[in-house]
């Protein structure tokens, strides 16, 4: 596949360059740091289970008691294994729900040997959370041995949306027996938002299925048994985003999902969430998702429903890479990056889908070992379905053509309603029919000269932007409206007040591993 | 289950796709034609989510929404198979046995409909989806007369053939077409022939209602994705072993 | 004309096209119950063109027809804009003039709705369809909150900004969120402040009925391709021109 | 566009001289036949118009009476005149009144002087036809001259078939205004097998309207009020086929029709039309277009209807290359031959796709300098509109991509209805959307070795069988089901009792000048 665009190797190994310089500070930011929900992620691996009868997750009140008495900036494994070994409660749930009743109190412990004491102990509760993770991991690479990964590529990635998870469930299956690989159940309108991680299955999400342990559980069983009978490994995404993502990374490990949503802009864009919280709960998760072997997908697809796709294209670029450079730092493999992209420019624009081209192969030639997730039109549908599901056949032959690795199936009726059973089928149909008749087209397409202008065009932009980007801060870019036109401060935002500056005895027992 | 409803992504809630056109530019109160046209058909609430005028005088409109319309399966009309499907040797057994000689039947496709392929899948040896015509079963004497056959070529040739049977194909339906051309056949052949000398009227196509059989006049209609093997299965049924 | 019917080829043909899924697998029978529906719907005759079994227990359906339902243009209902466009300039001179201080706007998307993209549109300097968006009105002083704004936050920014008019957006329709959401917003209104002192409301979104506004406690719904200056214009005639 | 397949011209050669080889002896017995419709033909070029009370046209009964006469070996031509010149009837109208009243005797005049002058006056009556059509094609170049072509190619063609004149008109104009450049009026059901022309306005066609001059001529003022209005020229087309082939197309030529359907085999094949019957009206057919100016669209879309696309894609060339043969030999230019391919490969093929483009390039590298005419799906249209108009747009695509020269637009309702008004315009919107954003993409189109192999290997098929029909007969290959699997051996099928031997002195005054 590489090659086709004849793009210069120094000035691609320029762009990478200047990404990691616009990408260091950021880090550091994020390994100086620590958020409540960082910390309870880490009690969650060490396994602090349940909600209160409010819903309210023990973890929330573990944490929240800590940080009253203490501070986050410590982290809480000390504190808490700290207050288990003093009070002898082992069971670190019913330690948490003491705490909740004000029967416990944490402090840090000043002598060395406690220290050494708690570090230890929670190093060995965190290590029985990254234990299942990595069970998790043995079995899918068992089950895919076993079923074996799909046939085609790019692998075939449906959403279900009904907001019950027990409607989500069969239509998930209808979906895989249809023909997907990969099932997505979006989330609730709400949740990103929320500072908790609701309990239990759930049956009254908006436009979407809440992210919860047990709908994890159940759909991945769903699917489980699916694949037994498909005799292929049907795999199952969600979203490790918004206020609690690395808390979701956690679940999604210690379940068996296989790719997350996971940007490192997203939140902060679209979610209005405050950056800091975002980049450091952004690197826990992702570090996460490296050993849980999660797939991730970044969501530089959003930009261009708020932003026009030709202007902006370069800024894909730039999120791509900088996307890159994080999901390394965090210990991500090439093979785990399922960088977002879309085929959102204006159909009425000349030469439209050769530009879509363009921009797709560059990135496939930029990332020529991950695994692209390829996004179908969404901002230029409209209610003719008819048209729809013509632009989303155009579509999926533009990501054969480009060899994207994820294609994320259009639906005809994008801009009415989430998607129904019939438009899943309708949309697979369409799929099936690109792939099987015009799959094989890459070998006739041989980008001339107006393609591959475009992609070397766009390839400067970002390099130039990227060079403004070191030149300022990547922070001062976002809140400047770089991407996605959205404008958003450092000191503005949800969840700022849930980040801590990490003290000097900052522990962390599960970031220890990872690192 | 006998009460169902239509559903787009959750049991019971009834939601439907529209799409049609008015004979009116577009505008507001088009729109609002388009949803009072949803409502008489039981759509409430309905969304309008596309209009589109084209040209001067005409506006395109898809609206989807909810029926509160129940179906109930109970009720549904069809016509079952209410006879055996039998193999090609098995037909051709009956008939050697009860019938003792070979059974004549007679094809063509009608009036100036000149769609031949339907016809010519259930009678000529090829067949379809993997089935063999009836020319194929030896016990069965064809006569394919082809395409724009007119009526009294057809009486005339069923006449002389002897024919058993007189299978007709009828594709184009626009301004009923195929209903005009299957009155004046089935007309005819009660002309032609009194009630006992009569044969076995059978017309097929993809957009006839099985139903219909006795406003056409005929005995049996075939439609979309009929086989050979349903029709000769047919054939022995109602001339052999019905009739005993 | 007043009364007239859907136009597939031919005037007066009545046909449409309707498509939808039933929770059954595909059967004669199956079939027979999609016909049912149709019939339902006021279809007749109704053709059954396509069917598909998707997974084990649904069915899709595509079925054309004629409908006997005759649309009324007369009788149809419909929100005309009951008030006179006008530029961003006559906007700022009515303001100006009559009211002698800026008009006080807020804007947000309630709820857990995120879609900003459309209030974006009528609020921001950009604007869309080539219309700038009222923050370019010099006598408008404009306030958006942004998305996932909870409606105590709106009621509180009203206040504080001494609102004339809030301006809410609701994309998100899946279980009818738009509709909770913005009558939990007209009631939080009507608790927090006394009639006289209630900013106008207003709500907007692609998928609301227009005719709603009693229903949901509004002053007026805005729908598919609003334009800035359709409610600058609004705004001038219900704050101002109507209130003289 | 040429010589992206690699095509050896000695191969391309060798399978032109096959055809003409083929084809002669079929041109041979066109030349030596003559039939009731070429007569009439040449009644109508010289002005006998308008029908008897029961609408049978006034040149049926004039043909009638000579043939009764004086059998049709000499040509209708010599009879009337000299019948004309001895009664004194000069309008031949009123000749051929007398004639069905009984009152006019025909018969060959045995003195050279009467011989002579029956041949001047009668060349001289065609020559006012011939006229008319010469000044038609002036008037034709004129306006396209004033509007100019369309601006893209390939040319847009929709039909309009619903039985009434009258409704046919303002969906045309309509059709035109959303962007179409032929518009074709579809034939009712029957009339191909009409041994007689219809007259007047009509409103009552199934599935399609007459062909009547009077229809001709109403659409095509309407289409002059609506090139004017859009500035660009519309073409407008109907079918020179059935029975009546010869006089409709001498009808075309006065009434300035822009294209024809003429297909040397199709009346054969698809109508059972005596296979000498048809060719010799062919031939005289295709003289008078030539004459008139028109675009000829052969029928060899409609093979793949009833023979697989695949196995008989050799089919096709092997007509295309006998259509072509037999367009030169009646003196049609390259310009003039809108050679009929179609994409009727079943979509659930492998590579389906690339099968359509092998097939579709290797039409276009053959006739480089014609104006192909490309079909869309019929076949494996089902009723799911949905997918229809997906493979819809595929069809498009190839078109673009393979340099088609006319294309004629898919409908999603194939196989419901013939088409509604808003299915030509959901049919314009696809083709409008895919030569707008994706009609350049034959830049990046460079054929590997699957879509090279294929072409090759249906031009050697198509070589293979040239030199059976070679050593057999062009007769005996239809005979045998060779095209559209249809078998119609050369004494069967409608119309033969119109045909007749040319005696010696067989005299044409139109295609004397035509010839
Ligand atoms: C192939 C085809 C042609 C070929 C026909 C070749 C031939 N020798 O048959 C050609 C190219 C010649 C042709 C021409 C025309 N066609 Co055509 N054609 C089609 C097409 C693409 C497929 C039809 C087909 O072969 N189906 C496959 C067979 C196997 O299915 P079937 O006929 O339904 O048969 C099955 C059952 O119905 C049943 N059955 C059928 N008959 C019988 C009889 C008996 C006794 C029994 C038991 C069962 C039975 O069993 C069969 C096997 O399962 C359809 C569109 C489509 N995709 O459906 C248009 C279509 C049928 N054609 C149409 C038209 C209008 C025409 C023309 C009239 C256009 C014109 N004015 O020029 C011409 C003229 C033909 C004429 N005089 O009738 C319209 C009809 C519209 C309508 N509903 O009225 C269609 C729907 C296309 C369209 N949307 O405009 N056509
Ligand atoms: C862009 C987009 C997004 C962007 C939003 C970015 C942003 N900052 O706004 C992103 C990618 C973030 C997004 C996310 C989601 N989206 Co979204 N999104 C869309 C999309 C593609 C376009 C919407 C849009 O921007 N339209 C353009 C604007 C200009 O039009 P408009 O909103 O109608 O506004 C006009 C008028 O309605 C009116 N108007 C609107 N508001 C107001 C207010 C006032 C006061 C006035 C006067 C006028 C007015 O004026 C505007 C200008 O004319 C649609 C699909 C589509 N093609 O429509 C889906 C769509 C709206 N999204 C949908 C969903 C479900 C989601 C998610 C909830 C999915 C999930 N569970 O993760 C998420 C989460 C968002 C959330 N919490 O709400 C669904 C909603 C389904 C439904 N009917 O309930 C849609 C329809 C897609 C689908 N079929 O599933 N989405
Ligand atoms: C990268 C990414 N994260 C998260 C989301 C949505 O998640 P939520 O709004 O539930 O946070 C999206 C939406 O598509 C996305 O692209
Ligand atoms: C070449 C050609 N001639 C004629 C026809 C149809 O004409 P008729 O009216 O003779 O059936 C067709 C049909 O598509 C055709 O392709």
């Amino acid at each position: 596949m590489a090659g086709k665009l004849d793009l210069d190797p120094r000035i691609v190994a320029r762009a990478r360059a200047l990404a990691a310089k616009a990408g260091q500070p950021v880090v550091d930011l994020a390994r100086s740091h620590t958020t409540v929900s960082v910390e309870r992620a880490v009690l969650r691996l060490a396994g602090v289970h349940g909600a209160d009868p409010d819903g309210i997750p023990w973890v929330n009140r573990l944490v929240d008691a800590v940080r009253a008495d203490v501070g986050l900036g410590h982290g809480v494994a000390v504190p808490v294994l700290h207050a288990a070994l003093t009070t002898g409660v082992e069971d670190l749930t019913v330690l948490a729900q003491k705490a909740a009743a004000g029967s416990v109190r944490f402090d840090v412990p000043e002598k060395k040997a406690d220290v050494a004491a708690a570090r230890r102990h929670a190093k060995r509760a965190a290590a029985g959370g990254l234990k299942l993770v990595d069970r998790r991991r043995a079995e899918r690479d068992k089950l895919i041995r076993r079923y074996g990964d799909p046939a085609q590529r790019p692998w075939i990635y449906l959403i279900v949306a009904t907001g019950d998870i027990y409607e989500d469930i069969p239509q998930a299956q209808a979906a895989a027996r249809a023909g997907a690989d990969i099932i997505a159940v979006i989330r609730s309108t709400g949740q990103s938002l929320l500072d908790y991680v609701p309990e239990g299955a759930t049956r009254e999400g908006f436009a979407g299925t809440y992210a919860t342990q047990e709908n994890f559980r159940l759909m991945r069983a769903a699917l489980d048994v699916t694949s037994r009978e498909l005799g292929r490994y049907i795999r199952l995404t969600n979203y490790a985003s918004g206020l609690c993502m690395p808390e979701i990374a956690a679940l999604a490990g210690m379940e068996r999902l296989d790719m997350m949503l996971n940007d490192s802009m997203y939140g902060i864009l679209f979610r209005d969430i405050n950056p800091i919280r975002t980049f450091v709960d952004q690197r826990f998760s992702r570090q996460v998702h490296a050993r849980a072997g999660i797939i991730i997908n970044t969501g530089e697809d959003n930009y261009l429903t708020t932003a026009d796709a030709v202007e902006a294209a370069h800024t894909v670029t730039v999120s791509q890479l900088l996307n890159e450079f994080f999901a390394h730092e965090a210990g991500l493999a090439d093979w785990q990056l399922g960088l977002g992209h879309a085929f959102e420019i204006n159909p009425d624009l000349p030469d439209s889908f050769r530009l879509e081209l363009a921009h797709a192969l560059l990135a496939r030639e930029l990332f020529p070992e991950a695994p692209l997730k390829w996004m179908p039109p969404t901002k230029h549908m409209t209610g003719d379905v008819f048209r729809g599901n013509l632009l989303d056949g155009f579509f999926n032959l533009a990501g054969a053509l480009t060899g994207q690795g994820i294609l994320l199936v259009g639906m005809m009726t994008e801009a009415v309603v989430t998607p129904w059973l019939s438009d899943r089928d309708i949309a697979l149909q369409n799929v099936k029919y690109v792939l099987n008749g015009a799959g094989n087209l890459h070998e006739d397409f041989v980008p001339g000269p107006f393609i591959r202008g475009r992609a070397n065009q766009v390839l400067g932009e970002a390099i130039e932007l990227l060079e403004r980007i070191v030149g300022d801060t990547l922070m001062d870019a976002i809140a400047d409206g770089t991407f996605g036109l959205m404008k958003r401060p450092a000191d503005r935002g949800k969840g700022l007040d849930g980040v801590a500056k990490q003290e000097a005895d900052y522990y962390n027992p599960v970031t220890e591993v990872l690192a | 289950m006998s009460i169902i409803r239509p559903y787009g992504d959750t049991t019971g809630d009834g939601m439907v796709q529209l799409s049609f056109t008015l004979p009116i530019p577009h505008d507001k109160r088009a729109e609002g034609a388009a949803l009072q046209l949803a409502g008489k058909m039981g759509m409430d609430p309905a969304m309008l989510v596309h209009a589109k005028q084209m040209g001067d005088e005409f506006t395109f409109f898809v609206v989807y929404g909810k029926v509160g319309h129940l179906v109930d399966t109970d009720q549904v009309q069809v016509v079952e198979r209410d006879y055996p499907l039998l193999s090609a040797k098995e037909v051709n057994a009956v008939i050697k046995r009860r019938l003792r000689r070979r059974l004549n039947v007679v094809g063509a496709c009608i009036g100036t409909d000149a769609h031949t392929v339907g016809i010519d899948a259930i009678l000529n040896l090829k067949g379809i989806a993997g089935e063999k015509g009836l020319e194929y079963y030896s016990e069965l004497s064809v006569t394919n007369m082809g395409a724009q056959v007119s009526v009294p070529d057809l009486v005339e040739t069923a006449r002389e053939k002897k024919a058993d049977a007189v299978l007709v194909s009828q594709v184009v339906t626009q301004r009923d077409a195929h209903l005009h051309n299957t009155r004046a056949m089935s007309a005819a052949f009660r002309e032609a022939l009194p009630a006992g000398k009569r044969p076995l009227l059978i017309v097929g196509g993809p957009r006839f209602d099985e139903l219909m059989t006795g406003e056409l006049g005929v005995d049996r209609i075939f439609t979309r994705g009929t086989t050979p093997r349903e029709v000769a299965s047919y054939l022995v049924h109602a001339l052999i072993e019905s009739r005993s």
